[in-house]
């Protein structure tokens, strides 16, 4: 199983997704270089979170005409793993691979704290490991993280239960006082019909050791090992 | 080749919320302009460049905004073009 | 003899006598171009012409120091090859006027000059005064959101800082930053432009017309004509120092990279001098080889231009291709603009033009110091007298709320989640309590950072409030279990012409290094800002200290908040009725007096001791210094942070102390600590033996802050107090 | 009292320096448009208001660009001002 974790240039969490995969999970990790267009065989691709391009013009917006995103996109079309954290979300929205966009948020200002998650999906390759309805403790750094569809592409995304994560409160209900950003339906994270394409705004990768204040991050990254042994061993 | 300059504008969607907006509106306020209604925050993109004709340079233009400019999920975008003296052209 | 106007010095803010000497040193006039390139190097800002002489009594050596002033940021010896690379500076001015992009390209500067040193920058922290709130809204909002969008944007935690409202900050604000950097020891660079016939490589932005005469603005009082200066701000590009940031790390091992000199102040003409003058050589530099942004700069601008995210590569020659290519893997442009020479000459030509040519000595050390006259202020109006204030305050518990509501006093929440501190997975003490912690990745060694300033005890004795300042900040390392270990200062005062504020900077500096002294703890690096007045009123005399402890194994780390219930509360360290300057007296009584507390260095140290002693020996659960507000406010925000409360019998006070000092005074040299009891016996011998007095308060436990038949206050109420104060 | 629809464009100044400009330059160019000299970024703001006449709306919005729309020392601003039809007026 190797992780393979995109740089552009701006991005900043891709050393943090790199020490939790290796250090933490202790599994094989490759930097890919944005000019590049090899995935090295990764069998998950991380767009990890920062500001690619400065955020210039729009978040992602710059990022997403890389060449390594041609080969992402192929990849994600046949079914390959495609993670995007935060940044990589944004990419994701631009890209076309998720639906919708992520605007300023409602407070107009920077967040980076602690938000709770309310799991919706658990038969995801990236959410093998929880339950349904679990409530995971993650961080969030963002100041436009503010999830937006249109009414008949929102309603589309319900009925098709592409919603993985939503704030909540710490005892998992989903109210607008646990949003931090203003998102539709408070999403946090959202899955391509597939399922193999997830975009999520909280930085999992910021929490994977309990040295930093809590390790839930970390069993999103198990998940996808997890799934992906059995896969590979199938296989 | 001629000398363009377009401005594009590129505002939200009006069933988009407009954060910025907001709190430009907030801040206007509280200033004591009361009589403000409403405000939106869009950007005002400035492209200098040459092609053969207006209607070149159109064609270019839009296709920038097709591609990159905007975001057509939350982002209408509209742009004049118009010629430029051949000296007024940018630094390099 | 001046055969130069009084309009074009006023310009390059040169005085007369200061001209005479320059065509001395020249033996002849100097032209346009040099007399502008002597202009800022000579500025105060780049000179430190009023302060070098005063500097000098700062201790700068110790056995971790790897590099002390001098360079563009000092370095310590942290343990296992590792070196902390440090710097704090000032942005006040640019602030003043542009909220946001000043304090956004202050961090960028300071996070340039830690990465000149090869360090990667892994940690901001600021320290920010305004005039009162709600008029300070708009700075205030603007350069927490400048600091924030910079360091967000590079992807560097900004993990501590400070704020204050004071009336004496309002036409000036001051917003300081620090950067720490990590290097491998045997990788720190030097800036140096070593070896006749080596490249100077300019890489980063292109050269505009920014800021030209942005040093000598930072050295001027600000007042209507500020105005027509106001170019001088320029618009960071955190993006690109980003990218210039990676790139410097890709080369941290090329032996083809023989000096990093950053661009601040005065652009490529103090960049150069610098690196020339520190090696002791000369440099060429050709203008027409600089990449501009714009059109028809003149040699003057380009020489001046202070530019945002430029670095100047010193190369060695023959092999710049291989460093240019890691730049543009990076997508950075560079150019080779210049050479370095032998004859100790800042030649600069445009093509085949010789635009100017001027010793490198007479653009650095050369620069005359002044010695200005020193004058105490009139200090009759901080008079107080205690007799005339009742000793018992009416009601604690309301008082407290009100201190907890205080702006200098509450919550920094609504700041510290507008700053990314947690990228690079390494904080493992985030900001709310005292100093935050880093750890060093693949190590179990803790870098412990803080700043602490203490602008009101100045003004009220400059010479005690630098101490407490280097106290309060040493408390601050201490409190999470780590060793103080070195200091990086910056001194924000007001015009040194004024008598009264040139004895401030003597009487802080002298504070300062005395406290340096006892505490064992030297200077490496630091910055001056002076002429924060408005309309001829000066700021507090402001100096603010960073911080920068070790531990040596991060596990064993302490934070202030409670942890447990049960445990017992201790008060360390002896009480007196030091009310003068307390927040206390002002919010109780309206009144901004008196003397500020002493500070027994040696008695300082021996706790400090005890604290480390006790951490290292695991006794604590938690450790928060006593300062401002006092013993209770200290109380309420172990008990705020952990959203336990705490419970103890009624507070007494013996011998001649007040019931309101015992409180809310200010006395030095105490911390409030949590502990298992079964702790108790061993606490009591280390005590002992450091010669500390220690006093049981109580118990944690529960959701009030509690002394039995006394008074109490609910948690929930101090967190309303405490949240909202920033409004 | 009438509504008005003040369209207000903020620009950096010519000397000011422009990252998000010369981000987006070296953006289109990367995509192809390699005829694009200069590209300068800049706001559209479009503030609804009610005013007595066409005259009180500029010099309020006039007002509110040197208050707070826009920072002199950075940037320029113009605006221009139009009557909107009653029933147009703004949202809220
Ligand atoms: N108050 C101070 N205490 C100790 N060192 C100082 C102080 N002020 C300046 N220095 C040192 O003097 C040198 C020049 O400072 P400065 O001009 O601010 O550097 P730069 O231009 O590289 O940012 C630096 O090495 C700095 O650390
Ligand atoms: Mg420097």
């Amino acid at each position: 199983m190797k992780f393979g974790v995109v740089v552009f240039p701006g991005t900043w969490s891709d050393r943090d997704c790199g020490q939790v995969i290796e250090q933490v999970l202790g599994a094989e990790v490759r930097f890919l270089w944005h000019k590049d267009r090899d995935l090295q065989g990764c069998d998950c691709v991380i767009l990890p979170g920062g500001f690619s391009y400065g955020d210039h013009l729009r978040c992602g917006a710059l990022a997403r005409f890389s060449p390594v995103m041609e080969s992402v996109v192929t990849f994600a079309e046949h079914g390959g793993l495609v993670w995007g954290i935060c940044n990589g979300f944004q990419v994701l929205c631009e890209t076309g691979l998720l639906p919708g966009a992520l605007i300023r948020n409602d407070v107009c200002e920077f967040r980076c704290e602690p938000v709770h998650l309310f799991v919706e999906r658990a038969d995801l390759i990236y959410t093998a490991n929880l339950d349904r309805g679990a409530v995971l403790e993650v961080p969030i750094s963002h100041g436009e993280g503010n999830y937006f569809a249109d009414a008949a592409t929102l309603s589309q995304i319900e009925q098709n239960g592409q919603v993985v994560f939503r704030y909540c409160q710490p005892d998992g209900l989903v109210v607008p006082a646990a949003n931090p950003n203003g998102s539709l339906h408070n999403i946090a994270g959202i899955v391509n019909e597939a399922g193999n394409v997830l975009g999520m705004m909280p930085h999992p990768e910021r929490c994977a050791e309990a040295e930093l204040g809590g390790e839930d991050g970390l069993k999103l990254f198990n998940s996808v090992l997890d799934s992906m042994r059995e896969v590979l061993v199938a296989s | 080749m001629v000398n363009y300059l377009a401005t594009v504008v590129v505002t939200l969607k009006q069933v988009v919320n407009d954060p910025q907006g907001l709190t430009v509106r907030s801040g206007l306020r509280q200033l004591g302009f009361e009589e403000v209604d409403e405000v939106r925050v869009g950007k005002h993109i400035e492209v200098r460049l040459s092609a053969e004709n207006e209607k070149a340079a159109r064609a270019r233009v839009s296709e920038m905004c097709r591609k990159l400019l905007a975001n057509h999920v939350i982002e209408d975008v509209r742009f004049q073009v118009e010629q430029q003296d051949a000296q007024v052209g940018a630094s390099r | 003899m001046t055969a130069v106007s009084k309009k074009k010095l006023r310009e390059v803010a040169l005085s007369e006598e200061e001209y005479k000497r320059v065509v001395e040193l020249l033996d002849r006039q100097p032209n346009d171009v040099e007399l502008g390139m002597i202009g800022v190097l000579w500025s105060e800002h780049c000179s430190y012409k009023t302060s070098r002489p005063l500097l000098r009594r700062l201790p700068s050596s110790g056995s971790r120091v790897l590099q002390g002033p001098g360079e563009n940021a000092g370095a310590i010896d942290v343990g296992e090859g590792w070196a902390a690379v440090f710097k704090i500076e000032s942005h006040n001015h640019p602030s003043a006027i542009e909220p946001y992009q000043g304090a956004a390209t202050g961090v960028g500067g300071i996070l340039r000059d830690v990465a000149a040193m090869g360090a990667r920058p892994v940690a901001v922290l600021d320290s920010l005064r305004f005039g009162p709130l709600p008029e300070s809204r708009r700075l205030f909002d603007g350069v927490v959101s400048g600091i924030g969008g910079y360091g967000n944007c590079v992807g560097v935690p900004t993990v501590g800082g400070e704020v204050y409202f004071e009336p004496a900050y309002a036409g000036n604000p001051i917003v300081n930053a620090m950067c720490l950097g990590l290097v491998p020891a045997a990788r720190l660079r030097k800036a140096r432009a070593e070896g006749v016939g080596n490249l100077l490589l300019l890489a980063g932005a292109d050269t505009g017309r920014d800021g030209i005469h942005g040093a000598s603005f930072a050295s001027l009082e600000l007042d209507d004509s500020s105005e027509e200066r106001r170019p001088a701000v320029q618009v960071g590009n955190p993006f690109l120092e980003k990218c210039l940031i990676e790139a410097l790390q890709e080369l941290a091992e090329s032996t083809a990279v023989i000096g990093i000199q950053d661009l601040g102040a005065a652009g490529l003409t103090s960049a150069v001098a610098e690196a020339a003058s520190k090696a002791g050589s000369g440099a060429l530099v050709d203008v027409a080889e600089v990449p501009r942004r714009e059109q028809g700069m003149s040699p003057y601008e380009v020489m001046l231009s202070e530019s945002q995210e430029r670095m100047l590569l010193i190369v060695k020659r023959g092999r710049q291709a291989e460093v240019q290519k890691v730049l543009e893997r990076w997508d950075l442009h560079s150019a080779v603009i210049g050479m370095v020479t032998g004859d100790g000459h800042l030649d600069v030509v445009e093509g085949r033009e010789q635009v100017a040519r001027l010793p490198v000595d007479v653009l650095t050390s050369l620069c005359p110091t002044r010695t200005l006259e020193a004058k105490p202020p009139d200090h009759s109006r901080y008079r107080l007298d205690l007799t005339e204030i009742r000793e018992e305050p009416a009601d604690p518990p309301a008082t407290l709320l009100r201190l907890l509501a205080h702006p200098n006093l509450c919550s920094r929440r609504p700041i510290l989640r507008q700053y990314d501190h947690m990228v690079g997975n390494a904080t493992v003490v985030r900001p709310g309590g005292d100093a935050a912690m880093i750890r060093i990745n693949g190590t179990q060694l803790g870098i412990a950072m803080t700043t602490d300033g203490s602008g009101r005890y100045c003004e009220l004795d400059p010479y005690l409030g630098a101490q407490i300042a280097i106290a309060e900040a040493a408390r601050n390392i201490a409190a999470t279990g780590a060793r103080p270990v070195a200091i990086t200062d910056c001194l924000n005062f007001g015009s040194p012409d004024k008598p009264d504020v040139y004895w401030q900077l003597e009487e802080t500096i002298s504070g300062m290094a005395n406290a340096c002294r006892a505490l064992d703890l030297p200077i490496v690096s630091g910055n001056v800002s002076l002429y924060n007045d408005t309309d001829g009123r000066s700021i507090y005399p402001t100096p603010v200290i960073g911080m920068v402890g070790v531990i040596d194994d991060y596990s064993k780390r302490l934070e202030a908040g409670f942890k447990e219930d049960g445990d017992f509360v201790l008060l360390v360290g002896v009480t007196a009725n030091d009310l003068g300057g307390s927040h206390y007296l002002e919010v109780e009584h309206g009144v901004f007096a008196g003397r500020p507390p002493e500070v027994d260095l040696l008695q300082e140290r021996a706790v400090l001791e005890f604290i480390l002693a006790t951490a290292a020996a695991g006794l604590l659960r938690s450790a928060h210094d006593v300062a401002e507000g006092g013993m209770l406010v200290a109380l309420a925000e172990c008990c705020l942070l952990s959203e336990k409360g705490m419970r103890g019998p009624p507070l007494s006070t013996g011998g001649d102390l007040r019931f309101d000092a015992l409180l809310f005074g200010e006395t030095q040299g105490r911390f409030v600590v949590s502990l298992p009891s079964r702790s108790m016996p061993e606490i009591q011998n280390l005590a002992r033996k450091h010669r500390i007095e220690i006093q049981m308060l109580g118990m944690t436990g529960g959701d009030q802050l509690e002394f039995e038949g006394q008074f109490k206050v609910s948690l929930e109420e101090m967190k309303r107090a405490h949240q909202g104060g920033l409004g």
